[in-house]
C-alpha cells in the first residue's frame, strides 16, 4: 500500500525531536482526529537551519512529517511556505488516495511554525494570506471493518 | 521480510487443509446443480444436507433450521430487515447495543431511514450490557432485539440467554449475531433459547462467502433473497456447494475439540495479556478480563496512534488489526471503543491480536519480545508523549 | 453407468482447472481479509482489483462499476429491489416480462406486496418481448425496467438495446439479467446503455456463489447487504477472495476466444436440433430459431412428460433438465413455457439440453443416437399417443 | 432419488398396455397437472384376471402403476379395493416425500376402474364409499430452478 520510500521515512524518520527555544514552533491536527503534527524551526537569518518535529498519527502523517523537514532544511523561509503538500506526497513517490490529507497536515504544521514566527515578530508573508492554524485538515471517510 | 505471524484470526481465518480437501471435489467433478435431477446433481443435494446436519449438530438446532447465506453479514441483513418486514404490521420498533459488528448497526440505521425505531443500548466500561436495560426498552411496539453474541473488536461475551429470556417472555423475536462466538462458544439454541442466529464459514478455518442462518421453525420472517426454490424457498440462488460443504466440515472440526481449543487459547491470551501489560506501561485492557473470547488481546496504548503501530508491527512481520480511524481513513475510531469509554486519543492507539489454531507459544513470545521496542520507539515520536 | 454426457450447462458449469489452479493459493495461503492493513490482507486487495479489472474488460464497464455479490440471485435482488427502494419517492411502477427468471420474478411479486406496481409484459411465441409494448408499458411513476437478456429456459435473446433506448429516453432505470448472456454473447454495457446488468460466475466455469451487479456510475440505488465497508461500501461482508479471483480468471477466459466459443456451440446446437427434430415425429423447438442462446436446445415431445424423460436419459448417463412440473414436484410447468403459449401437456414434456465448452461432438451424436427410443419407448406407455 | 425397486419399476414397467373389451376401464389425473393414469382391469369371476396400464406422467408414476398392476393381478375385487397408495410406495422400496402424491394416484387409478365396473354391474363396495372419480389428488408445490 505503501512506497518504499514512505516506509523509509516511517521507519526511519529523519529529524524526530524538539529544538529547544526554536524560533517557530507549530503544532496541527488534534488528538481527537488520530493525529497531530508538531513543528519546530531554527531560523536563523531568514534561513531554515535545523527542523525537528513530532508526530502522534499513521504511517504517512510520520512519513510525511519526516519529507517535509528534509525538504525545507536549508531553505529559505519564503521557500519552506511554497512548499506543498503534493510536493511532499511526490517526494515519496505518492500516498494511497485516502492519505493524501495526511500530506496535507504536514504542510499544514510547516505554515503554522511559520506563522506562530511571523505573528511574534510582525512579519508579512503573502503566502501565509487565508491561512488559518486552527483549521481542520480534511478528513476522507473510508472505514472498513472485519 | 523473514517472520510472518498471524494474529489477526477474528478478520479472517486460513482454511484447514481437511476442509479444502473436502471442497476440491465439487469444484469441477461433483460440480451439478443441487436442483437437478440427474447424477450431476443428485450427488449435490445429498452433501448438502450432510453440511447442514453436521452444523445443526454443533448448534443442537434440527437440520431444517439452518439455511445457507452468502455470508454472516448476509445473514445478519436477512435476520434484521426479514423480521422488521414482516412484522411490521404488529410493530416498528427494534432493540440493538451500541458495540453491535456493522452489519447490525449500519442494517438499522437503514431500517431507520425506511421508517423504523432503533434504541441502541448502552454498555458498560467492559462492553456489557445490563439486562434490565434490555427489560426496559422493551415496548409494546417492539418486534425484534439483536444482541451481539460476542464483540468482534474487544471480545466481551454478554449474557445472552438472559437476554434471550427476557425477549421470550415480552413475545419479542430475539436474533444474535454469533459470527465470532461460533467456534470459540459451547453454543446450544434450544438452551439459550434464541430464535435467530449469524455464523460465519471463514471465522472458523472455513471458506469465505458462506455463512448461515439459524431460524427457528415458527419464526415470522421474509425473505432477504427472492427467486429459486433453495434452501426450502428461503435463500435463493444456486448453492455453493464446495463453500456449503466446506463449512460443514469446518463447523464439525471446529466442535470436535472445542475445549481442548477453549483452553489453549485461553492461555496463549492471557499470558500475552499479563506479559504485556507488565512490560509497557499507560496500557489498558479493553473488554471483560474474563467474559471474553478465548483468543481476543485488546489493548490501549497511550499517546500512539494504531496505525503506525500496525505498520510497524508488519514490519517485524506480525499481523494484527486497531480499531484507530487512521487504519481505516475515517475520522472516528472504532464505534465499540468509544461505547465503553475510551477517550479517542486512547482509542487511536489500540491494538487487537487475536489468536488461533495455528498459533503457537513462540509466536505469542515473539509478541512479547516485539512489540515494547515498537510501542516505546512510536511514544518517543509522539508530541503527546512527556517521559 | 458408462457413459455420462452432461447437457444442462445453463443450470451451471464444472469449473475450469486454470480457474481452479487461480483460487487455490488464497484459501490457506494469501488467506487476509483484504481490509487488513498487514500483508496478509494486502495481497487480498490487489487481487480483488485485478478481477474486477478483468471482468470490467469484458463488458466494456469502468472497474468501478463492477460490484462482487455472492450470486446471479443476490445481484438480481439488489437491482431491483435497491432501485425500487431508493427511488420510491419518484414512483412505484416497474415493468418486467413474464418470462424472467425467479429471482426478478419472485422479487416483483414481492415489492407489490410492499406496495409497488408491477406490469408483467407478454412476449411471443418465440419469448420476444415488443420494445413497443415496453414503450407503451412506461407511465409517469415508472422507476425501472428489469428485463432478462436471454432466457434461462427457452434461450431467446431479447432486443436489449432497442428496450435500453426506450427506457433511457423516458429517464427511466433499466436493469437485465444477463446471468446466461454472459459468456456466451457479446456484450458492450456502453453500447448497450444499461444501468445495471447480473451476472454470475457458476455459469461461465467458475465458482458457484459468486456473481457481479454492473452499477452504472451515477445510478439511484439502496444496498441489499449493509454492514462494512467493502465494495465501495455499497455491499458489505469480507469478500470471497478465492471466488472473487476465480470469477476474475474465468470471464477473463470465456471472452478469450468467444467468436469460437459462440461458432462451435451453434453449430452443435442447431445439429441436435435438426437431428432430432427430423428423427422424432410430434415435436416443437421452443424459442427463437436464431435469437437464441449459442447452446441451448430446448424442444418439447408431445404425449411424454419430462421427468420420465430425465430419468431415462440419466440412466443412458446423459443429463439435462425439463420444463416440467414433474420434475419438481410443482402443479405448473414453467411459467415461461407457458408464456410462449404451450399448452399444459405439451410444456409438460419439454426438454432442455445445453451445450458447453466440453460438449464433443461424440456427446452430441450420443444423444442423437439415444434419445429417439426413448421418446419412442415413452410415448408407447402414454394414454394419450395413438400411433 | 429413487430407490432401486422404484428405477426398475420405471425401466421395465410390468403389465404396459391395453386390454380390449376390459370389464373395467379407469382414468385418473390430467393433462394439465401432468399425469394421466389408465388402468384396465379383466375381471372374471369376481377375480381381476389381468391388468394393463397406460401412464402419462413422471418416473415415480410410471413405477407406482406397474407396481399396483402387479398388486392386484389375481385377486379379488374386494382385495384390489383395500390396495392403499402406501402399500404401494412400501412395495417400491418408499418414494420421495414429494413424490408420495404419485403414488395417491396409482391407488385412485384402481379405484376409479372398480369405480365403473360396478356402476354398469350396479354393484355396491362399501370401500368405494366417498370415492370421487373426478377428484384431483393433492399435488405438492417444490419448484426449483437453475
Ligand atoms: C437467468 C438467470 N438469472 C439468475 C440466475 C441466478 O443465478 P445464481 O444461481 O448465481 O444465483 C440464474 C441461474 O441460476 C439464471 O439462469
Ligand atoms: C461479529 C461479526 N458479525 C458479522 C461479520 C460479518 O461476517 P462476513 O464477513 O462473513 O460477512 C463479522 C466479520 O466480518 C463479525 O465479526
Ligand atoms: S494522519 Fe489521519 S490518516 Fe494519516
Ligand atoms: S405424477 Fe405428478 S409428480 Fe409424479
Amino acid at each position: 500500500m505503501y512506497s518504499e520510500k514512505v516506509m523509509d521515512h516511517f521507519m526511519n524518520p529523519r529529524n524526530v525531536g524538539e529544538i529547544e527555544n526554536a524560533e517557530a514552533v507549530g503544532q496541527v491536527g488534534n488528538a481527537k482526529c488520530g493525529d497531530i503534527m508538531k513543528m519546530y524551526l531554527k531560523i536563523d537569518n531568514d534561513i531554515i537551519t535545523d527542523v525537528k518535529f513530532k508526530t502522534f498519527g499513521c504511517g504517512s502523517a510520520i512519513a510525511t512529517s519526516s519529507m517535509a523537514t528534509e525538504m525545507i532544511k536549508g531553505k529559505t523561509v519564503k521557500e519552506a511556505l511554497k512548499l506543498t503538500n503534493k510536493a511532499v506526497a511526490e517526494a515519496l513517490d505518492g500516498l494511497p488516495p485516502v492519505k493524501m490529507h495526511c500530506s496535507v497536515l504536514a504542510e499544514q504544521a510547516v505554515k503554522a511554525a511559520i506563522y506562530n514566527y511571523a505573528k511574534e515578530r510582525n512579519l508579512v508573508y503573502e503566502e501565509l494570506d487565508g491561512f488559518d492554524p486552527d483549521e481542520d485538515h480534511d478528513h476522507h471517510d473510508h472505514g472498513e471493518e472485519e | 521480510m523473514n517472520k510472518r505471524v498471524y494474529f489477526d484470526y477474528s478478520a479472517t481465518t486460513p482454511m484447514k487443509k481437511e476442509v479444502l480437501e473436502e471442497m476440491l471435489p465439487f469444484f469441477n467433478i461433483e460440480f451439478g446443480n443441487p436442483s437437478s435431477i440427474h447424477s450431476f446433481g443428485r450427488q449435490g443435494k445429498s452433501v448438502l444436507d450432510t453440511a447442514r446436519d453436521k452444523i445443526a449438530k454443533t448448534l443442537n438446532a434440527k437440520s431444517d433450521e439452518i439455511f445457507f447465506t452468502g455470508g454472516g453479514s448476509e445473514a445478519d441483513n436477512w435476520a434484521i430487515k426479514g423480521v422488521a418486514f414482516a412484522n411490521k404490521a404488529k410493530g416498528n420498533h427494534i432493540i440493538t447495543t451500541k458495540i453491535e459488528h456493522h452489519a447490525v448497526l449500519h442494517t438499522c440505521e437503514y431500517l431507520e431511514k425506511e421508517g423504523f425505531e432503533v434504541t441502541y443500548l448502552d454498555v458498560d466500561q467492559y462492553g456489557l450490557v445490563d439486562v434490565d436495560d434490555v427489560k426496559n426498552a422493551i415496548k409494546d411496539n417492539t418486534i425484534l432485539i439483536t444482541i451481539i453474541y460476542a464483540n468482534n473488536e474487544i471480545g466481551t461475551i454478554q449474557p445472552i440467554k438472559e437476554i434471550a429470556q427476557v425477549s421470550k417472555e415480552k413475545g419479542v423475536i430475539f436474533h444474535t449475531d454469533a459470527v465470532q462466538a461460533y467456534g470459540n462458544e459451547i453454543i446450544d439454541v434450544i438452551d439459550l433459547s434464541v430464535d435467530l442466529m449469524s455464523i460465519s464459514a471463514h471465522k472458523v478455518y472455513g471458506p469465505k462467502g458462506v455463512g448461515a442462518l439459524y431460524i427457528k421453525r415458527g419464526t415470522k420472517i421474509h425473505q432477504l433473497i427472492h427467486g429459486g426454490a433453495q434452501e426450502k424457498r428461503r435463500r435463493a440462488g444456486t448453492e455453493n456447494i464446495p463453500g456449503i460443504v466446506g463449512f460443514g466440515k469446518a463447523s464439525e472440526m471446529a466442535y470436535e475439540n472445542i475445549e481442548d481449543h477453549i483452553n489453549k487459547l485461553i492461555r496463549l491470551r492471557d499470558k500475552m495479556i499479563n506479559e504485556l501489560m507488565e512490560k509497557i506501561p499507560y496500557t489498558r485492557l479493553n473488554g471483560h478480563p474474563t467474559k471474553r473470547l478465548p483468543g481476543n488481546v485488546n489493548l490501549s496504548f497511550e499517546f500512539i496512534e494504531g496505525e503506525s503501530l500496525l505498520l510497524s508491527l508488519d514490519m517485524v512481520g506480525i499481523a494484527g488489526s486497531s480499531g484507530s480511524a487512521c487504519t481505516s481513513g475515517s475520522l472516528d475510531p472504532s464505534h465499540v471503543l468509544m461505547a465503553i469509554g475510551l477517550s479517542h486519543e486512547v482509542a487511536h492507539g489500540s491494538l487487537r491480536l487475536t489468536i488461533g489454531d495455528f498459533t503457537t507459544e513462540e509466536d505469542v513470545d515473539y509478541v512479547i519480545e516485539k512489540l515494547p521496542p515498537i510501542v516505546d520507539r512510536l511514544r518517543q515520536m509522539s508530541p503527546l508523549y512527556e517521559k
